[in-house]
């Protein structure tokens, strides 16, 4: 038998009380709203929590020489002690589809010093104009300004700042352990203070000009340790680090291995899997909830339509004809509510992507597996849940309708025919 | 058979129009008419002719577009919805032509719902129903549900949910339509029973002819209006 | 009054006499109260875990300071003995006392480890052997050998990632070189009794415990130590005995500090409230679920009854009184589908979930959170506060839940019951 | 360990009986290796598998307590100089001219590239308080009389060495080698002394090469020119005033 009249039967009964297919179809595409919203918040946080945790310093795929890690190293530096071409490296890199920028960096243990403090650091040496488009450590500066390329001009944490005792405009007094064995000492200005709020970075990081701190280190400027790396989507990091890595995007001879944050922050990995299996305990509630709504309504219909049913199988409908027509019209109402719910969590969707809830006035900022989360839940767009979700919902309304449907053909058609 | 008492329930050029869907009906057209108490009237006339309206209009279930209503001279045409419930429990009963016994109550429960609601003391209740459900000839079946009893046998307990606080004016909308004959003759003697005994006024909307045969007023509406208007 | 008896008494009749549809509404409901039983029970059993794991590892739910310790973490910020009997006195108060689950006492400074291999700086912390397993639970972390015990004078216990570092084996000598308050610099040999693994990889990377009688001695401070960290049993009391004790300790404020976890780990207290808030969303969703499905049951209950509601108010019921009637039959329905579900939330839990809540499959064996290692094996808390609040919120879902459905039934056309066919 | 004290604080042999026991030799040896105050002027070599440099160094030093070391060569750091007083350090950087306190986490740390830690420079000689001692050899090698002794640390010796072994001549009580074993008893570094002659007026090794096992190539050369002992100063000499001047 062709589903067509089923189908027709099921779509003209849900006009039939229109209030009561409008309040469930309602019920169900809000489920579906609050499961899409939910799992695109979630998506979001993680989105969000990645984007800090590599984008304030460490970047999403890192270039080091492949001795750099784990000692860091002051002479490990891309292609030894000859170093290499730098800007043709990072032009190669920066090629790569999907990538958005890549900043060179040095790294050295040292001390910096003011007055009767002195406190340990770690040394980096970056040049700000590439660092916006891979860092949020120039985006981080709360006082002052950046360094200039050529100045010895420092950028440092605001704890760090605190424990100094210094402002924008002091000197600093910088030492580390130099390339050619030599303690390396200069005065360095204060020339910014960022605040990422990590405490870590916030409190014993020490930046100044790449120029300047190579020469400070005794490093030529074609020696770098690492390239820092951004990209559009963090998820593809791993594929975009195998590509660069066979690709060969650099200088004959000099080895490069290219990382993905996945490889150095794995529990950044695990808080996204706990994510989105949760995401899934969220989808079973909602559902779960729904088919009760969904069923009572389809009952209802069922009930109030015994005649009729009585009627179909008298003019000799099969009881599994019946069957379709309550099915599909659980199918119809299904679809209506997917419509619906996807008109109403579009918008939503994309109203809290740029204009997202901001719930740092509640709770401040916190870390959370290493990453620096801001509360803001910015929504992303779960695709994927997008259709699993509606997946569910069709499966929601047609496993509601089971019972109402198999109570329908077991209708006594003389009884009911007879208005009893 | 005028009377210096005041009239049980009197209109004076009531019109009910309703609109539906852009479509006005005229339901009832300038109805002028006075019913005294203690009158059995029947409000005759085929399908549409306005009964039903008429008879919702007197009950203060439905206000008139235009004219007024008075009951026991009281003005009911602009009373509160409070007012009116008041109104309704205290002087009127209903029979419905599809009993419209509460399902969830007991055939005992059914009939004294006014009287529980005017606060009457239970022993009171059961006195005054057990009392009247043997008048009207189904004693022992106080603890039935609606569901467990006939035709006849609910719109007695109906009747008897009507007249129970002795209400000074009874409407009933074809209350033996869906009666056979035996059953709606027994119904109707309990009425005429009640009318006589307790001076009650009744008007009933119908297009039953026995039971127009038992009307001592028989008022004939034809198109919302009134076309005859017979004592007999 | 009699009225009031009348509408219950309808409702109940009405409410059963719906059985079916009523079970349905009131499925949706058990189901989802459970749900929310459930999912708060394990939900704030999770937060106390990781709150626990959190403040375990740190200065306990609360800890006792010389003020200035927290800023400057310097050996001279430390508690005298006075200072200590003082702490005591406050804790042995009657209110807290019972909640006591362990008391640190702990010296904590930051040093220099070296062994032969190289030298790097760690955290050390001198802490009582007897008291502190109980409160860290670093014996339950041993990659090799064992905790510290009371007799133990030169025992260490050392984070695996750092003995990696030093390469260090059981036995090995390590020495420790901090200054004293005095500023003089002391050197202290302890032997690797054990090691741990947190899986924090800044604490596995420099932690050592070592017996507090040894530090005290080494840093030469007497029996001071520089924080009492106190374990409760519940996180939630942690707020008013951090204010209870700073009342009781107030003639010590110059000298004592008292810090609830909130104070300690701004991190974790942001991060568990940022949860909270999840879960807030995520019960107020559920609730909005069950709310439509009442508001669903009722309304089709109500516009099914037409005729019945023009009857009742041709026999005289006032709107208000429908309405009531209407408001009372969600409420019956509300309230015996609460207490259901609560019941069947309870039961679900603590028949499936009383040994926990495994989210290994996403987790993996544990992860870390604003500094804090999480087992993935949520063992559910119940509390009697969380059940009322629930229950109390189904309540007044189901009332406001009603309240259209309710209006709905006012604006029934009387008429309507003179109708054969509704 | 302090050898690097050890050799600033290098002092003459004297003729010794040799019916001493070990612990009575290696304590000789201790003493004699610091006079009571010097003054020297050293060379040191520093080699490692990415630079190599060579520096002069002006040395003071007043038992265990104090020394003061000023880098001459090469130019680029002249004037850097090393106060260590007591358990402090504190560096001068003429470059910046400041004086800088090293914090204690930083102790672990190599001493201007060599391989000496800052904490080398700090910690007290008690080789005869912390370790137990004894002659593990007592003969001829390489046609030479020698002792070879064994230093175990006590207990609870505040020391980092699992062991120690010590070559001495016999005859004129010059030492030839150290060797410093980590508790598994794994070579961690070897200190080889040679080129005996007379300074300030007694025998010493005046080169000092220091090998770390686990990078053989890399090594520190530390050779006396000129040395001068019980030279009469005053603790007040080691100031951070005197840093800061540079001593002279």
């Amino acid at each position: 038998m062709a589903a067509g009249p089923w189908w027709r039967i099921g779509w003209r009964n849900l006009g039939r009380n229109r209030r009561r297919t409008i309040l469930t179809a309602t019920g169900l595409a809000f489920g579906y709203w609050a499961v899409v919203v939910i799992a695109g918040m979630a998506d979001g946080i993680v989105a969000d929590m990645v984007r800090t945790a590599t984008g304030i310093l460490s970047g999403q795929i890192q270039a080091h020489a492949p001795a750099y890690l784990p000692d860091r190293t002051l002479y490990e530096t891309i292609g030894g002690n000859e170093g290499t071409d730098v800007p043709a490296l990072l032009a190669a890199i920066e090629r790569e589809p999907g990538v958005l920028g890549a900043a060179p960096r040095v790294y050295a243990g040292g001390l910096v010093s003011s007055g009767a403090t002195t406190v340990g650091v770690l040394l980096v040496g970056a040049d700000p104009a590439r660092e916006d488009s891979v860092s949020r450590l120039t985006a981080a500066l709360v006082e002052g300004h950046l360094p200039a390329p050529g100045t010895r001009e420092l950028l440092i944490g605001s704890e760090l700042a605190r424990q100094l005792n210094v402002r924008v405009g002091t000197e600093l007094v910088v030492v580390a352990p130099a390339a050619d064995g030599s303690l390396a000492n200069d005065l360095f200005t204060v020339a910014g203070l960022y605040r990422t709020g990590i405490a870590e970075l916030d409190g014993s990081y020490a930046v100044g000009p790449l120029d300047a701190i190579q020469a400070l280190l005794v490093l030529d400027p074609g020696r770098v340790h690492e390239i820092a790396i951004r990209i559009a989507d963090p998820w593809t990091a791993p594929a975009i680090a195998d590509s660069l890595g066979t690709r060969g995007v650099t200088p004959a001879g000099v080895p490069v291995a290219f990382r993905p944050w996945t490889t150095f922050r794995p529990e950044l990995v695990d808080y996204a899997n706990l994510s989105a299996g949760s995401m899934w305990i969220v989808v079973v509630i909602v559902f779960l909830m729904a088919i009760f709504g969904v069923a009572n309504t389809l009952l209802m219909t069922t009930f109030e339509r015994r005649r009729e049913f009585a009627l179909l199988l008298a003019l000799g409908a099969t009881p599994r004809g019946i069957v379709r027509a309550v099915l599909a019209e659980a199918a119809a109402l299904g679809i209506l509510s997917i419509v619906l719910g996807v008109v109403i969590t579009v918008p939503v969707l994309i109203w809290w992507h740029y204009d997202p809830i901001d719930l740092g006035r509640l709770f401040g900022d916190f870390t959370m597996a290493g990453a620096l989360v801001r509360p803001v839940l910015r929504t992303d767009y779960p695709v994927t849940m997008f259709f699993y979700a509606a997946g569910a919902l069709l499966l929601t309304a047609l496993l509601a309708a089971l019972y109402p449907a198999f109570r329908a053909t077991r209708v006594p058609p003389a009884d009911t025919l007879a208005g009893r | 058979m005028t009377t210096p008492t005041n009239a049980a329930v009197r209109t004076d050029t009531v019109w009910k129009i309703f609109e539906h869907d852009g479509i006005t009906v005229e339901a009832v057209r300038g109805v002028t008419v006075r019913i005294e108490p203690g009158e059995f009237v029947v409000l005759a006339g085929p399908s549409g002719s306005g009964k039903t309206t008429l008879l919702n209009l007197f009950g203060g279930l439905t206000r008139p577009s235009r004219g007024r209503v008075w009951i026991d001279e009281q003005d009911i045409t602009d009373m509160s919805e409070r007012q009116l419930a008041r109104l309704r429990l205290e002087r009127l009963g209903f029979v419905f032509q599809a009993y419209n016994l509460l399902p969830v109550l007991t055939a005992l429960e059914n009939a004294e719902f006014s009287l529980l609601l005017q606060g009457v003391d239970e022993e009171e209740r059961q006195r005054r129903v057990s009392a009247l459900f043997e008048k009207i000839g189904i004693a022992g079946l106080e603890d039935r549900r609606p569901g467990k009893l006939s035709g006849g046998q609910q719109q007695r307990v109906a009747v008897a949910r009507a007249v129970v606080s002795e209400p000074a004016l009874v409407l009933a909308d074809e209350p033996t339509a869906n009666l056979d004959s035996a059953s709606s003759d027994a119904l109707l003697d309990v009425m005429v029973r009640l009318n006589a005994d307790l001076g009650t006024t009744f008007v009933f909307a119908t297009h039953d002819t026995r039971l127009m045969e038992r009307a001592k007023r028989l008022i004939r509406l034809v198109d919302g209006a009134i076309a005859s208007d017979h004592r007999r | 009054m009699q009225r009031l008896r009348l509408i219950v008494r309808l409702a109940l009749r009405n409410v059963r006499r719906q059985a079916r549809r009523s079970a349905l509404t009131a499925a949706a409901m058990v189901v989802g109260l459970a749900l929310l039983v459930m999912s708060r029970s394990l939900a704030d059993g999770a937060h106390d875990e990781w709150i626990e794991a959190g403040v375990r590892l740190g200065s306990g739910h609360l800890a006792f300071q010389a003020p200035e310790f927290r800023a400057r973490h310097a050996i001279e910020e430390h508690l005298s003995a006075a200072d200590r009997a003082a702490v005591e006195a406050a804790l042995a108060d009657t209110v807290i006392a019972p909640h006591l689950k362990a008391v640190a006492p702990r010296l904590e400074i930051t040093a220099l480890a070296s062994a032969a291999a190289a030298a790097v700086p760690v955290t050390v912390v001198g802490v009582d052997p007897a008291r502190e397993p109980a409160f860290s639970e670093m014996d339950q972390r041993i990659v090799e050998g064992r905790y510290l015990e009371p007799h133990d004078h030169l025992q260490g216990f050392v984070g695996v990632e750092l003995a990696q570092r030093l390469r260090l084996r059981l036995g090995d000598r390590l020495v420790l070189t901090a200054a004293g308050p005095d500023g003089a610099i002391t050197d202290q040999l302890v032997r690797v009794v054990g090691t741990f693994r947190t899986a924090i990889p800044e604490v596995d990377q420099s932690l050592i415990h070592i017996p507090l009688a040894t530090a005290q001695a080494w840093l030469g401070v007497d029996s001071g130590v520089t924080t009492i960290a106190v374990l409760l049993d519940a996180s939630w009391n942690a707020d008013r005995f951090t204010r209870r004790l700073q009342e009781a300790l107030a003639p010590h404020a110059d000298r004592i500090a008292v810090l609830s976890w909130r104070a300690a780990s701004p991190e974790l207290d942001a991060a568990v409230r940022m949860d909270d808030y999840g879960d807030y969303v995520f019960h107020g969703i559920l609730f909005i679920i069950i709310a439509l499905a009442i508001v669903n049951t009722v309304l089709m209950s109500v516009l099914y009854r037409t005729r019945e509601f023009g009857v009742v108010r041709a026999l005289g019921l006032r709107k208000r009184d429908t309405a009531l009637l209407v408001l009372t039959e969600g409420l019956i329905l509300t309230g015996i589908s609460g207490l259901v579900g609560v019941l069947l939330g309870l039961a679900v839990t603590w028949g499936f979930f009383h040994d926990g809540f495994d989210l290994t499959a996403f987790m993996g064996d544990q992860m870390t959170a604003a500094g804090a290692v999480i087992d993935p094996v949520f063992i559910p808390q119940f509390r009697v506060v969380q059940l009322i609040q629930s229950a109390v919120s189904v309540a007044i879902v189901g009332l406001v839940a009603s309240l259209y459905p309710a209006w709905r039934a006012t604006r029934i056309d009387m008429a309507e019951a003179m109708k054969f066919e509704a | 360990m302090r050898h690097l004290c050890i050799a600033v604080l290098l002092a003459l042999a004297s003729p010794l009986h040799a019916q001493r026991t070990a612990r009575e030799i290696v304590d000789h040896v201790d003493r004699l290796l610091r006079g009571n105050s010097s003054r020297g002027e050293i060379t040191m070599e520093v080699v490692t598998a990415h630079w190599q440099r060579s520096m002069t160094l002006a040395v003071w030093s007043l038992g265990t307590e104090y020394a003061l070391i000023r880098i001459d060569a090469p130019p680029k750091d002249a004037g850097t100089a090393t106060l260590k007083s007591g358990t402090e350090i504190w560096n001068y950087l003429p470059r910046v001219d400041r004086v800088i306190k090293l914090p204690s986490s930083l102790m672990g740390q190599a001493w201007m590239g060599s391989h000496f830690t800052n904490d080398d420079l700090v910690k007290e000689s008690r080789i005869i308080e912390d370790y137990e001692i004894a002659i593990g050899f007592d003969g001829m090698r390489d046609g030479v009389r020698v002792w070879e002794f064994v230093l175990t640390p006590k207990p609870e010796a505040a020391v980092i060495w699992g062991r120690i072994t010590e070559e001495v001549r016999q005859d004129d009580m010059m030492p030839t080698w150290a060797r410093y074993y980590d508790e598994r008893g794994d070579l961690v570094r070897e200190i080889t002394f040679s080129e005996y002659q007379r300074m300030g007026g007694r025998l010493v090794p005046a080169v000092m090469t220091v090998v770390p096992t686990d990078k053989p190539n890399e090594r520190t050369v530390i050779r006396y020119v000129r040395l001068a002992f019980d030279v009469g100063l005053e603790p007040s000499f080691f100031s951070l005033r005197r840093l800061r001047s540079g001593a002279e």
